[in-house]
């Protein structure tokens, strides 16, 4: 069995806040084309993973390869222009912004011809009409694309979230529970999404609290654990509750049988 | 579905367009000669100076800065250009660009001290403010300039229509307000200041080079004020080391009646354009109902109070 | 022996006027071999930065102060601190309330200059109705009522006296704005004035710079030949404009006199010992540009001699 | 456990103490007579008027404030209690009871514009600004009160320790910064007032009166004026209707410089004195070092913007 | 049967913003002592109608009943004193103070004697232990109380919130999502939480879209629709997937089988 491309990978990362010590030396491996699924107790350094990952943070030590190659992402802007797109957990949302505004915050589509291309004007219709068509596909019933974010209630702003990191990644997308706000159907949705994303070819890293969702959809688990990767395991193989004990330090990792682990 | 709601007027603009009714009816009763269209023409004129600097004003303010310096360094640039043509001869062009590469570069320096040290601009402001008014003063020895070229009071100059007469200079600032509202709102870059000023960490997430933006809005905002600069003097038809020093509260005021928020990222900049005319509104009513100068102040007072509260009360209205 | 260190404290730095005060006082500071200290209020009427640089001069060993006082009264208290640490105080240009809280004063008389422009506007209109605009400092200031107020005296009408600060208003002041003193405001002051009545005959500004705004406007208006201008200070660039007949008559002042007399009585002291003493009025002039009868007055040629700033 | 953390002194006010060693430092290596007992006890008596406004300056500001009529209404009070004293032949004591009551009053004023109306701070004090100035030029006629009775400038005496004369108002200033350093810290209500200014939205949802808390925060500010009122008659010894004019600005430096935000909710008021003392130290220094005075307007706006680049970078470090 | 006491009732709620009716004549009932889950889609109005129930809204229309007796709530005080205490969804906590100070905001400990009394010094110490007993209830490992709420990772802010409701109230606990950021640990703790303070007597209305937390915990399940209550159903009766079929709307409220709804 040939090893899989590696797209993405990380070693020895460490982020220290002041006394706390956010990331305790994490490796990280993402495959091409897959779904993975990245658990953890609350506090467990999820987030500022994902954030050294997506250039929102500079790991304090540790190296990033994209691709096999060594990268240093110094803000998001390096990571985008990569091709990364993230979905942060505290929703990176200009509250009072529009919806469509939102969703194209940094990807303005312009006009074409001279509007565009010289006077720089943005194309506000053809956005309009996309933002309605990606919130369409999340099922979220939102009457107005023109609607400030703020209006918005919790599951919605998140949809909005979560579509914009789906829509432009050209490489790796990135989502910090996508799916906490949302409700049994708009959930449903996106990981619906998210397995259009990978069908595309795009692999995806879907931080989750919600086991049923990364049972349903991961390829793999990376499982986080005290600012370290505690284990990798495989949905396939392990049971939902020996995977919850491995993340809780109740079943040490050593001890997990070794076909559980994903490979 | 979304359009009828796109082109009804922002509640932004709204509020203060009530409150310029209001005070222009108060001032049509009780002035005489208040209503004439060669009145508001002369409002108009007057406050050209400050509405072109409250242009910049706006742009800083929508990224939740704030700009000390403004006034004063329109100052400069005034100096700058006049002294560089009368002094040193330089062609009237040229030295208008020397004023406004002054004033833009003085934005730079703001901008610079704000994005890179990430200081609070109101200090880094009013550390500049004292600068460029040093600087003023130094190099005019507080000294107006006189016998400046004829080109660069061509826009105080004035044209008819219909028996009115109206300067080039409003023109232009009408101009840049209706070409920065359009800037403001259809492009990338203007949605941009936008998005820095109402969630700045939100815009660096999306991958928006916040520091590229708020670097530009300042310098920018300069340019703005070496353009305010040359309008002051075509007004005054020389260069004047005194102009400018309480402008920036001026220019605030208007910003802040046009309802954009000191917090940064909403408001409308038609509305400073309205806040900077009920300013000018206020002083031209005032001395035309023959107030007294200290009773100009507390009716000013008050009557800015009263403008606010109109906005405010037709906002809430308006929801 | 060191070098006498004296101290100047002028209202603001803006005001050419003071600002020419301060470069006589530097020169012949330097001519006399003596340190001069510098400080300023930030803007007219700043009494506390005035107190302070009192203090920190005399922290610093100035032997005598002079000082230009922006309240006359609120100053007080500050300089008695320094005399009583041996300090002579001198006031220039303005007098401090009462007069004999400092060593000497050499200052001007600034309602007597008001009273003589006054008294040429009243012969220049020759006895036709006339319709005043002032066009003043701005509220509060001493020199811009006692200026204001002795305009109005000059010209024979209700005023008051050189002791208020307040601006009297008599029914045939048509319009009063303030101006800072600045060309701009000036401007816009006269404009306003002129759309609340196009009759104005007579104006009235508190210095040269708002004089020329008041010029500007009254051109734009096509009435700059229908309407007298005087003003006060007496600015080479004034005398330029009188000369011009922009401005028709104006009091000149002479703030270098002011101030190399206060410097020459500060080294006397760090010298001798010997304390100025009493008022010097250094004088005001009435430069006109076409003399009145029974109204003395200098031509704009002597003003140029005498002026002040870039000739 | 907690418990060293601390103790150690907050980041907000380490910066501005080195900014304040630094400049002190400079000005006693090149200034003669600079370091003496003598001079920083003149420095703090220079100081205190401002000081004690931006006291009331910093509670405002906590909550995401600001107010620009601090220093007029100072002066109103100032010439309220000496006139009620002198010319209305009041008792001291009332007289200044009478004076802190206006000056409390107008803060009352602020209080609710901003909170039942919900006007922009910045709009409101800039209308009771005009107003407050308007009503000291009236009240006063322009005119300085002499004679006031001896209690009113007492707080001006000195009183000797170890050679060095200390004016009560320093003692005063002093005791009142560490009052309400220690109100802010560490009872409820101060915590409220920076929970408001934190996050207005979330104090109102637990259940806090945030509009009581800001009025409360208003009066408070006017009652520091008041007190303000009496320290300029104490270090003046007379009622001065121009005082205050410019008080507003250096007081917002001096808070800004003691690295409190201006978006509220964050500082340490005591960062507020030595921002104060800062302002001070520069214009003292200045003078001793014999710097003409459009220099030092020149240095002071440079040595503005060194000082919160210490502090900032001493921030970055200390993290 | 007696009917059970309704400790909180509302009729016709009406609330409008703008265009858009966030409630839309919404009925509502809270008995004594039970756990209520209320669930939705996303934007079917839910938070919005506990914030009318919390003063921090003041609906358009409609009336509240509190112990069968008519309220009007104009702010959160005035629920806060009827002994009301609530957990939005957007988490009302201020960032730049401390896990400690949010946890006791408005409710600030005093010391006793003359320092509490007179001085009205906090009790900073004590305040302190509580803060740390209670996050320890909910098994975060928050290293230090004293740490600004900013600094947190998601999961440990939300919890700050949750135990604040939970400590105060004397009458009413609403949570509006309290579980969605929670790692599987933290999460059973507070549904155990929950558990506990219905134990204490105390009703509690939970806004979830967990519907394995519902199920395992809630008494009754209201469930809103189009700013509407659709149904209130008795999740021992009715399955999870005819209850997702009511909430989206692919069963009609009237075609559920009459036992299934709660009475
Ligand atoms: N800016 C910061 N300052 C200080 N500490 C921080 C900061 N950001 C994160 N931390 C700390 O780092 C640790 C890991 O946080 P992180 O957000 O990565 O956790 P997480 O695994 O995403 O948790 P959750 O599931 O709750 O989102 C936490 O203890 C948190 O308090
Ligand atoms: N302040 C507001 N201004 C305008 N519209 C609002 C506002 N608050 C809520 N809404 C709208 O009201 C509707 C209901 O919102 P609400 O927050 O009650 O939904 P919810 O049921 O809590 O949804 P979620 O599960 O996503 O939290 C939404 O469509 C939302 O857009
Ligand atoms: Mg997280
Ligand atoms: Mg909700």
């Amino acid at each position: 069995m040939s090893t899989p491309q590696l797209v993405m990978q990380a070693k020895g990362l460490v982020k220290r806040y002041g006394q706390v010590t956010a990331l305790d030396g994490a490796d990280f491996e993402l495959r091409a084309g897959e779904i993975l699924a990245v658990i953890g107790d609350n506090g467990a350094g999820k987030s500022s993973l994902i954030k050294c990952l997506s250039g929102a943070t500079v790991p304090d030590e540790g190296e990033i390869l994209l691709d096999g190659r060594p990268v240093r992402f110094q803000t998001p802007i390096d990571a985008r222009r990569a091709g990364i797109e993230c979905c942060y957990q505290d929703l990176a949302v200009a509250p009072a912004m529009t919806i469509a505004e939102n969703l194209f915050l940094g990807r303005e589509l312009k006009r074409e011809g001279f509007a565009g291309n010289v006077l720089r004007m943005l194309d506000k219709k053809k956005m309009l009409e996309v933002a309605m068509q990606r919130m369409a596909d999340l099922k979220v019933g939102i009457r107005s694309m023109t609607q400030a974010v703020e209006t918005l209630s919790g599951g919605q702003r998140q949809c909005v979230a979560v579509a914009r990191a789906a829509a432009f990644a050209k490489h790796v997308v990135i989502l910090d529970e996508p799916t906490a706000a949302l409700g049994v159907k708009e959930g449903n949705m996106v990981l619906e999404l998210i397995r259009r994303v990978r069908d595309k070819g795009l692999p995806v890293i879907l931080i989750s609290h919600n086991m049923p969702h990364v049972f349903e959809i991961a390829d793999r688990i990376h499982v986080a654990r005290l600012g370290r990767r505690a284990a990798v395991l495989d949905p396939k193989k392990i049971s939902m509750s020996d995977t919850v004990a491995v993340m809780t330090g109740a079943m040490r990792p050593e001890d997990i049988p070794a076909d559980c682990l994903a490979h | 579905m979304d359009n009828w709601k796109q082109n009804l007027p922002p509640i932004g603009q709204l509020g203060p367009f009530i409150a310029l009714l209001l005070a222009c009816s108060f001032f049509g009763a009780t002035a005489d000669n208040f209503f004439s269209a060669e009145n508001f023409s002369l409002i108009l004129q007057q406050v050209m100076v400050v509405g072109v600097i409250a242009i910049g004003q706006t742009l800083i303010i929508l990224t939740a800065g704030i700009d000390l310096s403004c006034g004063v360094v329109m100052a400069l640039g005034n100096i700058v250009m006049t002294k560089f043509a009368v002094e040193l001869g330089l062609p009237a062009p040229l030295a208008i660009a020397c004023g406004i590469g002054v004033t833009a570069l003085f934005g730079l320096i703001n901008g610079l001290l704000v994005t890179r040290i990430k200081l609070p601009p109101f200090i880094v402001t009013l550390g500049t403010f004292n600068i460029a008014f040093a600087i003023t003063q130094l190099y005019s020895k507080s000294q107006t300039v006189t016998d400046v070229p004829p080109l660069m009071t061509a826009l105080g100059e004035t044209f008819q229509i219909g028996g009115t007469s109206i300067a080039w200079g409003t023109l232009l600032m009408i101009a840049m307000y209706v070409g920065m509202w359009w800037w403001l709102r259809d492009t990338a870059a203007g949605r941009h200041v936008y998005a820095v000023g109402n969630s700045p960490e939100a815009t660096r997430l999306v991958g928006i080079p916040t520091e590229r933006v708020l670097l530009g809005v300042y310098v920018l905002a300069g340019v703005f004020y070496g353009i305010a600069s040359l309008l002051t003097v075509a007004r005054t038809g020389v260069g004047d080391p005194n102009a400018g020093q309480t402008e920036n509260l001026d220019a605030i005021t208007a910003v802040v009646l046009g309802g954009t928020s000191l917090f940064g990222g909403r408001g409308v900049i038609l509305g400073t354009l309205i806040g900077a005319i009920v300013v000018g509104v206020l002083r031209n009513g005032l001395t035309l109902m023959g107030v007294d100068s200290v009773y100009q102040v507390l009716v000013t007072g008050i009557l800015v109070i009263l403008a606010v509260t109109v906005d405010q009360l037709s906002r809430k209205g308006g929801r | 022996a060191d070098a006498p260190v004296i101290g100047l404290i002028t209202k603001t730095d803006t005001n050419p006027f003071f600002v020419k005060m301060k470069e006589g006082a530097t020169e012949e500071a330097k001519a006399k071999g003596a340190k001069l200290m510098t400080a300023a209020g930030k803007k007219d009427g700043d009494n506390a930065t005035q107190v302070a640089a009192i203090e920190n001069m005399v922290a610093k060993g100035a032997k005598t102060i002079l000082i230009t006082p922006s309240d006359a009264k609120a100053i007080i208290p500050a300089i008695k601190k320094a005399q009583d640490k041996g300090v002579q105080v001198i006031a220039l240009d303005s007098p401090t309330d009462p007069v004999s809280a400092v060593d000497a004063l050499f200052a001007t008389n600034n309602y007597k200059a008001g009273e003589l422009i006054g008294q040429y506007a009243k012969v220049a209109m020759g006895g036709k109705p006339v319709k005043i605009a002032t066009l003043d400092l701005f509220p509060g200031h001493p020199v811009g009522a006692q200026r204001h107020n002795g305009f109005l005296k000059g010209y024979g009408l209700q005023s008051l006296d050189a002791a208020s600060n307040e601006l009297a208003k008599p029914a045939e002041v048509v319009c009063m704005a303030d101006t800072d003193g600045n060309q701009a405001k000036g401007q816009t002051a006269m404009e306003n004035c002129l759309q609340k009545n196009p009759d104005i005959n007579v104006v009235y500004t508190i210095n040269e710079p708002a004089a020329a705004g008041a010029y500007n406007a009254l051109k734009k208006a096509g009435k700059e030949k229908d309407v007298i201008i005087v003003s006060v200070d007496g600015g080479c660039q004034g005398v330029k404009d009188v000369a011009a007949g922009k401005i028709a008559a104006t009091s000149q002042q002479y703030p270098l006199k002011m101030a190399s007399m206060g410097v020459a009585a500060g080294v006397e002291y760090a010298k001798g010992g010997k304390k100025a003493s009493g008022y010097v009025d250094t004088g005001v002039t009435l430069i006109a540009g076409k003399s009145v009868a029974g109204v003395d007055s200098k031509d704009t040629k002597t003003g140029l001699d005498l002026c002040w700033g870039n000739k």
